[in-house]
């Protein structure tokens, strides 16, 4: 079996008297997509931040590509090859489309330490923007202020953010929310294609995508993660089906 | 350099701690609830200290004169709250900012234009002046540790308010999440006016019972204002308690800097030098602490993670 | 009257007169912290203007907020745009080293009202520079001196840490005898004086000589009365005007000042300027009003000798000062700045008014300590 | 509605024309007051850098201008009085020269941005904005005090500073110099706000999370353009105390650091003509609506308390509201 792209050992992380991360050991292998479901509050959140290194955690590491990147930044992180999507689009309203996506690319392409001519002069960074934007399907808006999107196109735009780094993984956190039918199915699309370029650690509430998209799923509550396994095991697990999906169904 | 005079200079950092207390109690409560920055808070120092001063020349009585300031302080802060403030909390700090600063000027040029550009008198009450003797033969203002007294007893109070009241229920409800206490159906816009207001009020009562030992004059909540801002910075903004204990060491550094620090450098240098420059540092002595807590803990001793 | 008066200013403020003859620009201090003063030297020179009956002499009246910048920005206009030939009005010393020395150099007489900063006596006189009201340390030098006449050896002496603070100690000392219990710099513009009032209980003090201008003077008094420390306080006219006085109320009763002035100083003028000064703005005239009232007595008289575009005669007549002061006699030293009996006074209370009371002169005929300094 | 880049143009152009007209209708008080909110506008164009570029409401701004004052103050000090300039290693000599003196206050702002920045970048929100202001306090109070140079006195200085082939004594040249700066800055606030840099500052103002999950790091971003907008409002305080031919305490004030906010809310945030109309209108007010009342300032926060309430683009925003996007 190869090294795994990312991997968390035993993370750790109590806010006072409530556990939000209890030794959760996931890993994430080269071409899968792994899903994280749980219910509200299970601590997928929290566990997302830890990866990402929005949050410190009490105990454990994260590992990225075998390389242990518990106590470094968000940005070194990302630069060592985690691509992240938000929750709530996390995004510059007042830019443009394009805007949004060349600070990518000049995240994964250069520095910003450049202060006289102008960013969209910069063929390299603007061609890698545009292939992005191709991608997610935002081509024709790309002149669009960002505020003037509807929700479902900012979601495309936070993947096509993400995929202008190259990253040599994703961390997803709820790309499906909001999007209606139509919209998940595109999405869902993608993120299939997706997979074979950079394994996808994917945290959703939408059952049925998780369903169609996911290798292999983690099933976390109350910070535990209670069971992992393909969709048929998880299917059939007892204390999955009591923990989580019985109160669902 | 005699121990009585040490105690005496720790009571007066106390006292002046205890009053930074009243000023700075208000402007964290305000934003510790609205996420408000009100650089006007010192106007309303001002509005309680000229007000004291116009009842006590009108009919002679301290305590009456203390009513309305608190009174006039909360009236003025209610009624900036309704008028203008209240369409501030939405916004970003910066329209907070140069709002609250528009009423520095409005406030400031207005009270000269109704009292005149000359300072106004306002005295200790009889029963409070003079010095008394306490334990080890040390004489000190009765005032002053009456507004000792009187602090420590606002705070209480404001203590005993916050934790034990359905107002301050109300109130840390509203530090927490501002949707949970509109769905616990109070009218958080009532609610915000009369914090207001409160805040306001211990800002007039502060500047009132200064008033009486100091200067009442246009502009004299400006200095106040901005000590108050390093006491909460120092203790984390939003944080009561962050609040008194900031205050106290505030007072305290500004009092026993001003004393110690010349004597300590004259055991270096020159006396003329040594207060020359032992006064200068001592004069910025507040921010060198405020940089080292900083330094220290970003947010203030006892501030929430920005 | 008061009406008329204003209406003058103001409308100098905004008009030119075609038939004015002599412009005089008066910046001084009409808002902000100190607007007080201003006020006061602004009325005193005003009323003097109008009981002289020239109708020839246009003041261009303007408000420096205190603030430097503006200051000079108000004076280049002066200058430039108004071309006065007299500028007045300055309170703050700062200020005046702001505007004076570039506006005397541009050939435009500035007449001092209150501002004598050490450098303007000493190496940076000017012969288009004269100062009607002191040298700063003036009054420190006269509270020293009076120090000696009552007996006082051991002095405890605070002043804020500033210039003028600095100067204020220095002048005391200058004349002062006996020792130093202390001496101390505070904060400007600070406001709770406990931790000094503390010392000076324990210095073993026989005296104590203050200078604390403004609020900080009446912060001090109050503090100090209810303090307990009862050792006798000597200070300057600053702290004891009639401006001020009021707001001290009973905690300045009693305490000796200097000053060059008296509401109380036996001579004509003087009691003519008190009397027609409260009937015109319905306030005791205060030290800084004398002043106003004197710089335009003085400006006055030189007019009626010479025309400032001859500039040489119109110096001379400055120069000879030959106008009724409020102050008595009053001549000016080769620096051009006042040769003057400086009072000692007592604070008193006038049925409801505080006020003050002559109670000797500190030093008589006298001239300040850096007129040996002016090559002029 | 115009375009901005009519209304920049114009703006611009006006300023110019202003003081051309009183060059030829012999107004030289007029000049002045143009090259003071020459001055004023190039204050706050560095201070747009950090506050409307980038976010960074800096209530202490006046450190940098106070810095820039004081640079110029006691180099053209030393040179006045002839005594050398002991920096404890090694003494150096006092300057006139403007083109020094502008080099030395732009390095001392930019080295006391970094250092208030690294503490104050730590924090954000009403922290930052106490304690810049805080700061700002505390050179208040160590110039006051500071008696070598004047203290509270302030430091004057007889005869303006020179710049090598002009008369800066005659009004209409010392404001060429300061509109031509101004225009520089005004082009290289443009620069900036259009080059990669200016891109990721915006970023990291709207979605700083964004930022780093891109790999860039906001509070490095925020730092760098704290040091070039305090910089910038540095010379900026040098022209000024040239304007003056004085320097004091004052410059550090409260009020002074209030009153750049003031000019660039009334100009419109994060505009590039912003701070331009705002001192326009800023001089305006204080020199017409002083010389009508002596309560002027009442009247000020009136309308600065309208602008914020009800005209929330300042003045640019009414004139030409932002069409966003590009292309």
């Amino acid at each position: 079996m190869t090294e795994p792209i990312l991997e968390t050992r035993g993370l750790t992380k109590s806010f006072g008297a409530l556990v939000a991360g209890d030794d959760i050991s996931i890993d994430l292998r080269k071409g899968e997509i792994h899903a994280i479901i749980g219910p509200n509050g299970a601590g997928k959140s929290t566990l997302i931040q830890m990866i990402c290194g929005g949050l410190k955690p009490d105990a454990g590491q994260v590992r990225l590509m075998g390389r242990d990147v518990t106590g470094d930044s968000t940005a070194s992180r990302a630069r060592a090859g985690l691509g992240r999507t938000f929750q709530i689009s996390a995004l510059a309203m007042e830019n443009s489309v394009l805007q949004n996506a060349m600070l990518g690319a000049m995240g994964a392409l250069d520095h910003p330490w450049r202060f006289w001519r102008p960013v969209l002069a910069r063929s390299d960074l603007r061609d890698r923007a545009e292939a992005c934007l191709d991608r997610a399907g935002l081509l024709e808006l790309r002149s669009r202020r960002v505020a003037d999107l509807s929700h479902g196109e900012r979601r495309q735009l936070e993947l096509a953010v993400a995929l202008t780094l190259q990253p040599r993984a994703f961390v997803m956190d709820e790309p499906m929310a909001g999007l209606g039918a139509g919209g998940s199915a595109r999405m869902t699309e993608v993120l299939d294609a997706l997979r074979a370029e950079a394994p996808i650690l994917l945290v959703e509430h939408d059952m049925d995508a998780v369903f169609a998209l996911a290798d292999r799923i983690s099933v976390l509550v109350y910070g535990r993660v209670i069971a992992t396994g393909s969709v048929g095991e998880i299917r059939a697990n007892a204390a999955v089906r009591e923990a989580y999906l019985g109160e669902d169904a | 350099m005699s121990f009585i005079l040490i105690v005496e200079q720790v009571l007066n950092g106390l006292q002046f701690g205890v009053m930074l207390f009243l000023m700075a109690a208000g402007l964290t409560l305000i934003f510790g609830v609205m996420g408000l920055i009100n650089l006007a808070h010192g106007s309303l120092y001002m509005v309680g200290a000229f007000a004291a001063a116009a009842v006590a020349g009108w009919t002679g009585s301290f305590l009456l004169a203390l009513l309305a300031a608190l009174m006039a302080a909360a009236l003025a802060g209610a009624i900036i709250e309704m008028v203008v403030i209240r369409r501030l909390y939405a916004t970003d700090h910066l329209d907070q900012v140069l709002a609250t600063f528009a009423l520095i000027l409005v406030f400031s040029e207005g009270t000269r234009w109704v009292f005149g550009s000359f300072p106004l008198f306002l005295d200790i009450p009889d029963y409070l002046s003079g010095p008394v003797t306490l334990p080890g033969g040390i004489q000190y203002p009765l005032y002053r540790l009456t507004l000792i007294v009187v602090g420590l007893l606002v705070g209480l109070g404001l203590w005993a308010l916050i934790e034990r009241t359905r107002l301050g229920i109300q109130i840390r409800a509203g530090e927490n999440d501002r949707e949970m206490i509109a769905a616990l159906g109070v009218d958080i816009s009532k609610l915000y006016t009369l914090v207001f207001a409160l805040g306001a009020a211990l800002a007039g009562l502060a500047g009132a019972l200064v008033g009486a030992i100091q200067s009442v004059q246009v502009g004299m909540g400006e200095p106040v204002l901005i000590l108050a801002f390093v006491v909460i910075v120092i203790g984390g903004i939003g944080s009561i308690k962050g609040a008194f204990i900031g205050a106290l060491l505030v007072g305290l550094t500004d009092t026993l800097g001003g004393i110690f620090l010349p004597e300590l450098f004259k055991l270096v240098m020159s006396p003329a030098a040594a207060t020359s420059f032992g006064s200068s540092l001592a004069s910025i002595g507040i921010y060198l602490l405020m940089a080292a807590v900083l330094i220290w803990r970003p947010t203030g001793l006892f501030g929430a993670r920005a | 009257m008061k009406k008329l008066l204003m209406g003058a200013a103001a409308l100098a403020m905004s008009a030119t007169f075609a038939s004015a003859e002599v412009k005089v620009g008066m910046i001084t201090t009409l808002s902000g912290g100190g607007a007080g003063l201003g006020i006061d030297v602004r009325d005193g020179f005003m009323l003097a203007i109008a009981q002289s009956g020239r109708d020839d002499i246009e003041v261009i009246i303007e408000d420096d907020q205190r603030k430097p910048d503006i200051a000079v920005q108000l004076s280049d206009k002066l200058i430039q745009s108004e071309r006065v030939d007299v500028m007045t009005g300055i309170i703050w010393s700062n200020l005046a080293m702001a505007v004076v020395p570039a506006a005397v150099n541009q050939n435009v007489f500035y007449l001092s009202p209150n501002a004598g900063p050490s450098a303007l006596a000493g190496p940076g006189c000017h012969k288009n520079y004269f100062n009607v009201a002191w040298q700063n340390d003036n009054l420190h030098e006269a509270a020293g001196a009076y120090a000696n006449s009552a007996g006082y050896g051991n002095s405890f002496i605070l002043a804020p840490n500033y210039p003028a603070g600095k100067d204020a100690l220095t002048g005391y000392k200058r004349f002062f005898e006996g020792d130093l219990a202390g001496e101390i710099y505070t904060k400007l513009g600070q406001t709770d004086y406990a931790a000094e009032i503390a010392q000076i209980r324990a210095s073993g003090a026989d005296s104590v000589f203050f200078f604390l201008p403004g609020g900080m003077g009446i912060s001090f008094l109050k503090q100090y009365a209810d303090s307990g420390v009862d050792l006798p306080l000597v200070g300057p006219a600053f702290s004891f005007d009639q401006g001020i006085l009021q707001a001290v109320g009973d905690a300045a009763m009693g305490v000796v000042n200097t000053s060059q002035w008296s509401k109380d100083i036996d001579n004509p003028t003087n009691a003519a300027f008190v009397e027609s000064f409260q009937a015109e703005y319905g306030r005791l005239p205060s030290l800084y009003a004398s002043q106003g009232f004197d710089t335009a007595n003085l400006l006055i008289s030189a007019l009626e000798k010479a025309d400032p575009s001859d500039a040489d005669a119109f110096r001379a007549a400055l120069k000879a000062a030959e106008f009724d002061s409020t102050r008595g006699d009053f001549a000016f030293g080769d620096n051009h700045h006042p040769i003057q009996d400086i009072y000692a006074r007592e604070v008193i209370k006038e049925g409801d008014v505080f006020t003050n009371k002559i109670i000797g002169v500190a030093l008589e005929n006298h001239a300040d300590a850096y007129a040996a300094e002016c090559k002029m | 509605m115009i375009s901005e880049r009519m209304l920049n143009l114009t703006v611009i152009g006006g300023l110019l024309a202003v003081a051309l007209a009183a060059l030829v209708l012999d107004q030289p008080f007029t000049i002045t007051l143009a090259t003071r909110v020459a001055i004023l506008s190039l204050a706050a164009v560095g201070l747009n850098i950090a506050l409307g570029l980038g976010g960074l409401v800096s209530f202490g701004h006046a450190a940098f201008f106070g810095i820039g004052g004081y640079a110029m103050g006691i180099l053209a000090y030393h040179a006045q009085t002839y005594t050398p300039l002991d920096l404890g290693l090694f003494t150096v000599a006092g300057t006139k020269s403007m083109p020094v003196i502008w080099l030395v206050a732009m390095v001392l702002s930019a080295l006391a941005a970094l250092l208030i920045g690294l503490l104050a970048l730590r924090t954000s929100g009403v922290y930052f904005i106490m304690i810049t202001l805080a700061f700002a306090q505390m050179f208040y109070y160590f110039t006051l005090s500071w008696s070598a140079y004047g203290g509270e006195d302030g430091l004057s200085i007889y005869i303006r500073n020179g710049f090598p082939g002009l008369n800066t004594l005659v009004p209409i040249q010392f404001f060429g110099i300061c509109f031509v700066i101004l225009c520089a800055a005004l082009y290289l606030f443009h620069r900036l706000e259009h080059a990669p840099f200016g891109l990721a500052l915006g970023s990291a103002r709207q979605a700083p999370m964004r930022v780093e999950t891109v790999g860039l790091s906001p509070m490095r971003l925020r730092l760098v353009a704290f040091v070039l907008s305090g910089a910038i409002t540095g010379l900026a305080g040098a022209l000024f105390a040239d304007l003056n031919r004085f320097v004091s305490p004052t410059m550090f004030s409260w009020h002074m650091s209030g009153e750049l906010i003031v000019l660039i809310i009334l100009g419109g945030v994060a505009r590039l003509i912003g701070p331009v109309i705002g001192a326009v209108l800023f001089v305006v007010l204080e020199h017409y609506l002083g010389g009508m009342t002596e309560f002027w300032k009442i009247w000020l926060g009136v309308i600065l308390l309208l602008i914020v309430l009800f005209a929330r683009g300042g003045v640019a925003g009414l004139l030409s509201p932002r069409k966003v996007g590009h292309d």
